[in-house]
């Protein structure tokens, strides 16, 4: 390392002499390059003026005091600098240690949670979720029902980043514990926002849609524990409409009822459900409205449901300049024959 | 508003030519000596990303200047391989973990304006601004 | 904030001319002052280089062209330290963000994991767990049987931070649905083997050392899962002694059995459970020999339990130049009467 | 070894004297430009400590010198509150958050050694060494 920044030394004070003789640009590239060169090596601010000082005594001896003077001056400023400069590889360590403890979180909890589309004739299901941070306070899962039904769970904890997806993979250690299958939406929530209502932290809350879809019956049920509506697109009259449903958050009082609804599905209808991470989403300072999402899922409505929800996500990721603000869950179910 | 300027980017020496042009630019529009040099490391950026990956592209330099503010805009196209994961490569630390270079979030914090659009396979436009203050 | 900045430059300024005339100290420790003002209000380095051209050209508008042209290049070789020292801005930001996260998490695992320290006449308890980073992968409980006994677990998992605090949540999730109270160490190990067995990933194992002191007979009963052994003070012969138990670590097979071992407690003994945290501390690139661990317990042995373990892990904390390495867990027990 | 040479901190300008010793001996032994700076540097750190938190206090310099190697030691020595958690002031950015100082670990990081002990009520001692390379 040592002959590198020695060579790197070297090239600086050739180039400056090169530069202070013709001002071209080429010269300034070379110290670009170099200068990256000694922040790979660890060199600080101040040695780089340090550096400066010697290069220059050297190529012009009969440098006057006053200049002299004043770049030892220069160093004392840049000592401040340097320090600061030291504490980024410090916190990159950390960083990198945090983010590697939480990606293996991470994968712990993407095994818990893990679910996988069930595959049903004439039913087209996409589903992308996708957290704001490295893990998931989104949740979203599918049961196949021994009738035949497909239940479809979707939630999201109130909060995001670890603490929710810990509250989240309780949760899911609760739910395993009872027949869900065989359960009707509305029973469903009830139970769980028991054992949320026991079980979680009372500063933590859950939002859930649970659906059931019948493939006999082409009928959509369900109900809803206070989470962002989702909506029914009609094909017939090419219109979106907000499925509309009431009921209480998960964990705010133990003896909470929910109501359940229906909703018939027809052929090339679309059932749209999501997180407040979607509807959410911020363009600048701006939040977009519902119809800007219905727009973009319309934009991408002849593509298969896996790659509609895919565009989609794609569309509002570069919107919010790549930095999702909240875990963002959109499932999209299309009824194709 | 002056027409474009354009500079190909093929060998590392057209990485200084793109830097004098838009240096020179930069200066004209009243750009300070930090302005300028800031300018000019965003387009080494802008120009080794082409030169590294993409084999052929171009900068086109474009002077704004509207009732409001004058600026000077800078776009990078190229038709290289496109890049997969932009809010990988919009994380800081992803390409300079070794200190080899500031990369686009680098790019980001030099101008004032920054948008990326890119499709894997066909190629990547990178347009920014920065305002004369 | 732009005020104070050209109030900063002006200072700048008139320290720098009062330096050149006279090298003073005061001016130096002026300039590191204003140094630190410029880096709070978020001032670059290379706009310090600038700020120094200006300076110097109006103190002393002769300078020459060679000076002015080594100024610019240095400016030019500042712009990437200048990034750089934007990312740590960015970099303390996250990392507020990420362990605020944490700090919510840790507390909601406290408050799963909680326990406090029974209260049984004529026994001096004292206990510290201290986590490596904010979430501990260290467990310990206190149970108080109907028949008088006190259950002690201690336990580590596999690795430390967040993963494994994740992973001993979901253990202690498993654990509050069987009746501990009313089982003895070898029955409690063996449930429990089978608990992680099938609920944690495979590559996630937990050391368990479980022990139950029956007051009336004055008697200590235990069993271990591969747990780091712990000590048995006789204050008869003055002497401490490993207590031996051997055990398959929880999680590596289904069908493991434990062997129960008894030990007789009297007066002024002690019984010294702990985790790897402890025993593996290291000085600088040495690891501490356990004789030096049991050497710091004696030195405080005259102190109330309580206080006694604290002493000990301050002690370990400074020689490890206080940053743990791993979780840190130490549990003392002592007959008093 | 040459004897101990102490400067008592009680007010803002005993700060300046702390560093102008503190400079001197260094440069006597023979550390470089950068090195000097960095020292009265962490004597600024330690005696700002002392200034602000402990009222009273004192540095104190000596110079090693020993077969392998020369270096100066500096230890600052107060009788203030002390400090309840040192593994607390001791991270990165607990004193730094808005970029007011260095801190402890500004000083860790511009010297070569560093220990603390400290007793709530009674006082912290620092030591720190630098080696002349
Ligand atoms: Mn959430
Ligand atoms: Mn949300
Ligand atoms: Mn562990
Ligand atoms: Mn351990």
């Amino acid at each position: 390392m040592d002959e590198v920044v020695k060579l790197d030394a070297a090239t600086y004070k050739d180039l400056l002499k090169h530069y202070i003789q013709t001002q071209d640009e080429q010269s300034l590239y070379g110290v670009e390059q170099v200068s990256k060169s000694f922040i790979k090596n660890h060199i600080l601010p101040e040695e780089i003026v340090n550096l400066h000082i010697q290069a220059l005594s050297e190529l012009y001896p009969g440098l006057s005091e006053e200049f002299q003077h004043s770049m030892d001056f220069l160093l004392e400023a840049m000592i401040s600098y340097g320090l600061a400069h030291q504490e980024i590889q410090m916190l990159r360590e950390q960083q990198l240690a945090l983010k590697s403890e939480i990606s293996v979180a991470a994968s712990m909890q993407e095994t818990l949670l893990g679910t996988s589309k069930p595959d049903v004739e004439g039913l087209d299901i996409g589903v992308v979720s996708v957290p704001a941070h490295q893990m998931n306070g989104d949740y979203h899962h599918f049961v196949k029902g021994e009738d035949g039904s497909i239940g479809i769970a979707i939630a999201d904890v109130i909060g995001k980043g670890i603490p929710a997806a810990l509250c989240m993979s309780m949760i899911k250690y609760s739910m395993d514990s009872y027949p869900e299958e065989s359960m009707t939406p509305e029973a469903i929530l009830k139970n769980l926002n028991r054992v949320v209502e026991r079980n979680v932290d009372p500063s933590m809350f859950i939002t859930m849609f649970y659906a059931q879809y019948l493939p006999e019956l082409s009928k959509l049920r369900y109900a809803s524990a206070g989470h962002e509506p989702g909506f029914y697109y009609n094909a017939e009259t090419d219109k979106f409409q907000e499925i509309e449903a009431r009921g209480l958050v998960l964990g705010v009082s133990a003896d909470a009822g929910y109501q359940q609804y229906e909703q018939d599905i027809k052929k090339g209808d679309m059932v749209i459900l999501l997180t407040d991470g979607v509807t959410e989403c911020r363009d600048g300072d701006r939040f977009i409205e519902m119809d800007e999402v219905l727009d973009v899922i319309r934009t991408y409505s002849h593509l298969p449901a896996q790659e509609m929800v895919t565009q989609v996500y794609k569309h509002f990721e570069r919107l919010q300049d790549f930095q999702l603000r909240d875990d963002f869950t959109l499932l999209i179910l299309r009824k194709e024959v | 508003m002056k027409p474009q300027s354009c500079v190909n980017i093929q060998k590392e020496w057209d990485i200084v030519g793109a830097r004098q042009l838009g240096r020179d630019i930069a200066k004209e529009i009243g750009f300070g000596t930090v302005d300028q040099a800031r300018i000019a490391t965003a387009i080494s950026e802008l120009a080794r990303n082409i030169y590294l990956y993409a084999e052929e592209g171009q900068i086109c330099f474009e002077v704004i200047d509207n009732m409001e503010h004058k600026g000077l805009s800078m776009t990078a196209i190229d038709s290289g391989p496109g890049i997969g994961d932009i809010s990988q490569v919009m994380q800081d630390g992803y390409s300079t973990s070794g200190g080899l270079g500031a990369g686009l979030p680098g790019v980001k914090r030099l101008m004032d304006e920054f948008d990326i659009q890119s499709e894997a396979g066909k190629g990547t436009t990178i347009k920014s601004i920065k305002w004369v203050r």
